[in-house]
């Protein structure tokens, strides 16, 4: 990290210091409040990614479309509510609930769907075929590539103008952070989420078999599970938390439908799923928070401009070091 | 506080370009009789050169061409140009039965990268005279020398970068005015009108959004006191905001185009930042107004370009033609069209007569006093105006004298 | 011994027509191989100046710059096809490479850049060094990682580079550069031969290139670094077994890849004239991959082919343009389900010798895969490894 | 090969010329084939001295003890049979002889020299190669190339040098595909040398593992298993191979399952269960120690002689 910021600003040729370390102090608690916000859309993401790679080994590629779909969802849920780009309406709180609650309801539907169309069209036949690794891979991209291109040849190339029903209101200030109501409502409907997925996979007699698949496919088949069911069931639920994802992102930032859109969120929630140790449920959590939290000092130290590069570094410096993260593997091994 | 020494101050720049400007009553079709602009639009001018000429006309294979973004990147604002080209096209061959010429259409797709072989292209295709075009300033530095080189005019009917002008092409004409005619005017608007003493300055990495915010920051001087960096399709400004948000300025100039403006000026809101937001003519665009949701009603935005909203018989043409209101740009692609057509009705079938036209030309447009100083920018540096936002719409506000 | 001696068996039942054309070629001597090569490499120079009626990309797009296009892919493809291909490490992020390749032509080369000017015929070699050295520093962390994680840490590394051409100064971001060099040499008019609106020069360059890194990247594949390189595609834990360098080796697929990323780079900066930071993304990774994927990864022919596709379809077809992600991204994905081994299957010649070798043996040219058309068999890269997710 | 095959190459190619070569030629054939294959090798070099030593060599992995303090040696020029019961550690021996794993403690000595932190490659240019339990061939490639793979090992061309095309790219381009088309004959497939390793038959697949291993000219071979899924004649043909590869001045370490062939064909057994040496001797102690017999008695195994 020095290194690499150290050249950068040999070329940048700034007089000035190039680590801002009164920033970081003067933003500390704002955005350390920032990013775990950011977090918690990544953790949520970050799921996806590794309830995939837990079963399949497999780095599904297109789980950012599959996010974005849901994103796409819960603009046009507001569109069909009869809400346009514009200013804010003002909602009554109970309006305003149920609103966001079929939005995310439709947009976990969408992307669950979508995650499902995607495991079914593209993936299985692979599967059939015994495919080698890397046909997978290469399947992701190519999916991906279709599903951005569908948005794209549908909508264009611009983002979908801002619809939003939540006007993000201060509630109160800790240090220098202003605790938004928003703020709020994405942390802990994330970690609820999170919860509900963690209960899912570690109580239910699905989310046995999800576990059982990913520790020993072969012998979980043997004893009786079915895998193709539990593989339908493992982009299924990535999907869901993917599509709630999407809503949340959609709320703190309403232009964020465009067909391009998911690729940087999803790489980042994969560098977070990878920090926290790809297959680890509660890694994906622990990943996605600090990686939002070191993102957001990151750039405070930095620059702005320097955002997506710390997410990227770090996921470097993660793999090569420490490749099974933080918590290491649970569902599955992380090296091939 | 600021807001409302701003709003004073308004008031009183308000008042006084009433004052100075016509008092001749004109319908207004934008806005509703609570929303009087406070400024008045120019109507079209009587002595605008037409397309359509004097009907008379003969001329046979012989092209104009459009070339930029169709349905690449940015394509709204291709769009726009390429269909204030197509109607003016559209009028000279309705008047002029024995002088139909063709519009040839050549997507870039915006991309610096494709422009050379499109260009190339196009002027090796003999009958082009004349082109409409590019729209951005990247495309337009990468194949500017190949207009030069085979000496067909172009007429840039969007590309502000002043550079462009710097490169001796003898082809090459801007149909507006550049970034150094807005920069200062930008600059006086927020300290006079909008009565600024510290000013943010944000730029994306634009060759349009640098070279303005260079022009502004050089006009406003210590006035400034921060300058932050945007990149192009970036989303997330908390950096930005919460920098700005420390260095507490009065107002905060964007300058940069819509696609960043609207989510920016939407955190920038957010965070409860009440600095006065002033955007360029990249940011002036309806889908600001959409994307930017609550801000904004709060915009202002500074543009070297002339209301259409005056233009009622341009506007009512384009949307018999097009079925939608002109966007930014429409009217300068008009023009742009324009000019080449008359060269054309004139007798200037070929490029290098076609050139010599071009740097002769000296009459009035919709939008522009159209006449080239040795460089290809206007002799009469255009007025920059200012707009805002009215009931979801993008009115004139005043003129910056 | 004499247990051990079986009877010669016969060979699986091959689809005759592909077979017939490859090992016909194969049966054919140098001599006449090359007496059919040599007019088949004239007629592809004469291309732009043929402007072939069906072929041309008129009078939409300039038919010598659409053909330099193409062939810029094809170099590309070339040299992504050493990685990808030959070594079977997936690579995201060689639009990286190529980036830097262009950049440092631009910066020593155009006016824009404060760095001190060279020519630019020096700056293409400077410009292949420097990528080489990046692909060391890029390669060496990273090709410790395997399969998914080499394709997201690569794909990471591409990112960066976009990034520090976004936000370092001297870069220039989307401002560019301008005016960069092109080779020497004038026309009789007395005007400079390469420039930006003539493709033809640039075009010719670019194909002399490709046969010069044709032939050498022919010379390492039939070398012991070719057969290293596909062992440990095969399976790189039994090539270590056996001897096999692997890191070594793979750092070498990733540096002669870089090199010549690096080299495309520069010769695209070069033709353009102008270049800023658009178009190094991941997006265009992608295609460049799928130049390679799509022919037939570890194919030469096929790569080319592939690259061929990639560039010319949507410049042929400018109506279609838009659509061209979408096309390549079905195309990927059918590929994968029946026939992952690409258009043209991997077919190596991995011995210098084998030529002899193999008349010696079985008393014909050479032995040619024995993978029918039909069969979805790992081919190429696709066979690299620990087997199907399971 | 002989001047003859080089320069007029028969219509049959050679497997036909082998085919009708008489007992005599067909001998003279074998000894010129056993030569090439032995080239470079200090043929019969210090025989019975300790070519490899295992000294007290503990492997843990996690809480699991693979091997627990095994000690024995392997001479030049026997073969050495390691059997045990499934998952008494004969994997993890050979794993840690080869470099895959490096012994939690303990050591592992090549002529005296401990192996210590060499990397595979090196290990295998010391002189110690491998088959494969499982079979792991370069699938895409022919037989001959996998061999000559083998022979890469020896090679010293630079990539430089392969780029370039410099005289010792040549020189060992040739001798490589000499030696390999030599070992392919060694052990009985050169007749598909020509075929993509993944379309060869699975005995030949064996075979072919083995003439890799042999390409890297080693001082001690390590069969892994090299008779699983061979029928009875099969085996009597590898047991053939073994025993004449031995005799041309290899070493030779065999784990195996087969009794019959791990007792016909060795000279000397060490037994492993549950990671510890439980017995070494010639195979007629070895048939006759209590503790091996307790260990194999307890699961009935027909291959028990």
């Amino acid at each position: 990290m020095h290194h690499v910021v150290s050249s950068a600003h040999i070329l940048a040729q700034e007089s000035d210091s190039w680590i801002n370390t009164d920033t970081f102090i003067d933003l500390f608690w704002a955005n350390t409040i920032g990013g775990l916000e950011y977090g918690s859309i990544y953790a949520l993401i970050a799921l996806g990614y590794t309830l995939v790679y837990g079963v399949l080994k497999l780095l599904n590629f297109a789980h950012s479309e599959v996010f974005i779909y849901g994103a796409y969802a819960t603009w046009f849920t507001f569109f069909l509510l009869g809400f346009r780009p514009g200013p804010t309406p003002e909602l009554a709180t109970g309006e305003l609930i149920a609103f966001l609650l079929l939005a995310v309801v439709v947009a976990m539907l969408v992307s669950g769907t979508t995650a499902l169309v995607l495991e079914r069209v593209a993936y299985r036949p692979l599967r059939n075929r015994g495919a080698p690794r890397l046909a997978f891979l290469i399947t992701a991209i190519g999916a991906s590539l279709v599903l951005q291109q569908i948005l794209f040849l549908w909508r264009g190339g611009n983002a979908e103008q801002a619809i939003r029903l939540l006007r993000p209101e201060t509630l109160f200030t800790v240090g220098s952070a202003s605790i938004q109501n928003l703020t709020i409502i994405i942390v802990v409907a994330s970690i609820l989420m999170w919860l509900v997925a963690d209960t899912f996979v570690n109580r239910t007699r699905f989310g046995r078999g999800i576990r059982a698949v990913a520790q020993d496919p072969e012998t979980a088949t043997l004893m009786g599970v079915n895998k193709e069911r539990i593989i339908m069931l493992t982009f299924v639920v990535g999907g869901l938390l993917a599509g709630a994802a999407a809503l949340f992102y959609m709320m703190k930032i309403p232009q964020g439908a465009q067909y391009n859109g998911g690729f940087l969120l999803g790489i980042k929630a994969f560098a977070a799923a990878v920090l926290g140790g790809i297959g680890n449920l509660r890694g994906a959590l622990l990943g996605g928070l600090l990686l939002g939290v070191i993102e957001n000092h990151g750039q405070a130290l930095f620059g702005g401009e320097w955002r997506d590069v710390v997410a990227f570094v770090l996921l470097v410096l993660v793999l090569m070091f420490r490749p099974t993260g933080i918590l290491g593997e649970s569902l599955g091994k992380a090296r091939v | 506080m600021a807001r409302a020494r701003i709003t004073a101050a308004l008031v009183l720049a308000a008042a006084a370009s009433l004052a100075l400007s016509a008092c001749e009553a004109r319908t207004d079709q934008g806005g509703s009789a609570g929303n009087e602009p406070q400024a008045d639009a120019p109507a079209e001018p009587a002595n605008a050169h037409k397309p359509e000429g004097d009907g008379n006309a003969k001329c046979s294979n012989v092209a104009i061409a459009y070339a930029g973004t169709i349905n690449g990147e940015n394509a709204a604002l291709g769009q726009n140009i390429l269909n204030g080209v197509k109607l003016a096209v559209k009028k000279h061959n309705d008047a002029n039965k024995d002088c139909q010429v063709e519009l040839k259409e050549f997507e870039t797709e915006g991309v610096p990268e494709k422009a050379p072989g499109i260009v190339t292209q196009m002027v090796n295709t003999k009958e082009i005279v004349g082109v409409v075009g590019l729209p951005f300033s990247g495309e337009s530095k990468a194949a500017g020398n190949i207009f030069d080189k085979a000496g067909l005019p172009q007429i840039s009917p969007s590309a502000t970068n002043p550079a462009l002008a710097e490169n001796g092409w003898k082809t090459f004409f801007r149909g507006l005015g550049n970034d150094n005619a807005q920069g200062p005017a930008a600059a006086k608007f927020l300290t006079e009108n909008l009565g600024a003493e510290k000013v943010c300055v944000v730029q994306d990495d634009s060759e349009y959004g640098i070279g303005l915010a260079e022009a502004v920051k050089e006009a406003l001087g210590d006035k400034v006191v921060c300058n932050e960096k945007v990149k192009t399709k970036q989303k997330e400004f908390s950096a930005v905001v919460q920098s700005i948000k420390a260095a507490q300025p009065d107002a905060v100039y964007y300058s940069g185009y819509y696609q960043e403006g609207a989510p920016f000026a939407q955190q920038l809101f957010d965070a409860g930042v009440e600095a006065q937001l002033v955007g360029p003519d990249g940011v002036k665009d309806v889908e600001y107004v959409k994307g930017a949701g609550d801000a904004a009603a709060e915009t202002f935005f500074t543009c070297p370009c002339v209301p259409g909203e005056g233009f009622t018989k341009f506007a009512g043409e384009y949307r018999d033609m097009f079925d939608k209101d002109p966007g930014t740009y429409s009217v300068e692609g008009y023009d742009a069209a324009t000019v080449l057509l008359s060269g054309i009705d004139a007798g200037n079938t070929d490029r290098k007569k076609m050139l010599e036209w071009i740097k002769n030309y000296d009459a009035q447009g919709l939008s522009n006093k159209l006449g080239w100083d040795d460089k290809g920018e206007l002799a009469e540096t255009p007025t920059v105006w200012t707009y805002k936002v009215e009931n979801g719409k993008i009115v004139r506000n005043v003129e910056i004298k | 011994m004499t247990t051990t001696k079986t009877p010669s068996t016969a060979k699986p039942p091959t689809a005759p027509w592909r077979t017939s054309i490859s090992e016909r070629w194969n049966n054919l001597s140098r001599f006449q191989q090359w007496v059919i090569l040599i007019p088949v490499v004239v007629l592809i120079f004469a291309l732009p100046w043929l402007n072939p009626p069906i072929l041309t990309t008129e009078p939409g797009y300039d038919f010598s710059i659409a053909m330099f296009d193409v062939a810029r892919y094809c170099l590309i493809a070339i040299g992504l096809n050493v990685v990808v291909g030959q070594a079977g490490l997936l690579d995201l992020g060689y639009v990286g490479f190529f980036a830097i390749g262009a950049y440092v032509a631009a910066l020593f080369t155009s006016p824009d850049s404060t760095l001190w000017k060279i020519p630019y015929l020096a700056a293409v070699p400077l410009a292949m060094a420097i990528t080489m050295v990046f692909g060391i520093i890029l390669g060496s962390p990273t090709l410790r990682l395997r399969g998914d994680y080499l394709a997201i840490v690569t794909l990471g590394f591409g990112e960066m580079v976009r990034l520090f051409a976004d936000n370092v100064d001297a870069l220039r971001g989307n401002r560019g550069f301008s005016n960069i060099g092109a080779p020497p040499g004038t026309r009789e008019n007395g005007e400079p031969l390469f420039v930006n609106f003539d493709g033809k020069p640039w075009y010719v360059l670019c194909v002399a290139v490709i046969i010069i890194v044709l032939i050498l990247a022919g010379n390492l594949e039939r070398s012991r670094v070719g057969r290293a390189w596909v062992a440990i595609r095969d399976d790189e834990d039994a090539a270590e077994l056996m001897g096999v360098p692997t890191f070594k080796f793979k750092i070498w697929a990733f540096v002669i890849g870089a090199a010549i990323g690096g080299l495309s780079g520069a010769l695209y900066a070069g033709q353009q004239g102008f270049m800023n930071n658009q178009k190094f993304d991941v997006l265009t990774s992608v295609l460049f991959l799928a130049a390679v994927i799509l022919g037939g990864s570890g194919n030469k022919v096929g790569v080319l082919l592939g690259a061929f596709v990639v560039a010319y379809v949507p410049l042929r077809f400018l109506s279609i343009a838009e659509w061209k992600f979408m096309i390549f991204g079905v195309a990927l994905t059918i590929l994968m389900i029946f026939r992952p081994q690409g258009l043209l299957g991997a077919r190596q010649r991995l011995l210098a010798y084998g030529r002899q070798a193999y008349q010696r043996l079985v008393g014909r040219g050479e032995m040619v895969s024995s993978d029918t058309a039909m069969s979805a068999e790992k081919g190429g890269l696709m066979n690299g490894g620990s087997g199907a997710p399971k | 090969m002989t001047e003859k095959n080089k320069n007029e190459p028969a219509p049959g190619g050679i497997v036909a010329e082998v085919a009708q070569m008489t007992e005599v030629e067909l001998r003279e054939h074998e000894a010129e084939v056993a030569d090439v294959v032995a080239t470079d090798r200090e043929f019969a070099v210090g025989q019975g001295e300790t070519l490899l030593e295992m000294d007290n060599v503990t492997m843990r992995f996690g809480g699991l003890v693979a091997l627990d303090g095994v000690s024995f040696d392997i001479k030049r020029g026997e073969i050495l049979g390691l059997i045990g019961p499934n998952g008494a550690g004969k994997t993890t021996c050979f794993n840690a002889m080869t470099g895959v794993y490096r012994p939690t403690s303990g050591q592992v000595l090549l002529e005296g020299k401990p192996l210590g932190k060499t990397t595979k490659h090196k290990i295998t240019r010391k002189g110690i190669a491998r088959t494969f339990q499982n079979i792991r061939l370069f699938d895409e490639m022919t037989a001959l190339e996998n061999v000559v793979v083998g022979t890469d090992a020896r090679h010293k061309t630079s990539v430089v040098g392969a780029l370039l095309r410099l005289p010792r790219h040549f020189a060992e381009e040739k001798a490589a595909v000499e030696k390999a088309m030599a070992l392919l004959e060694f052990v009985g497939i050169a007749d598909r040398a020509g075929d993509k390793a993944k379309n060869l038959p699975y005995g030949y697949q064996r075979r072919l593992e083995i003439a890799r291993a042999l390409a890297t000219e080693p001082k001690l071979l390590c069969l892994d298993e090299p008779a699983a899924g061979f029928n009875p004649a099969e085996k009597d043909e590898l047991m053939e191979l073994i025993r004449k590869i031995r005799d041309d001045g290899f070493t030779v370490l065999l784990i195996e399952h087969d009794m019959r062939l791990v007792m016909g064909v060795t000279d000397r057994i060490v037994v492993l269960e549950f990671g510890k040496k439980i017995a070494e001797g010639t195979p007629e102690e070895i048939r006759n120690d209590k503790a091996v017999i307790a260990a194999y008695l307890g699961v009935p195994d027909d291959d028990v002689a």
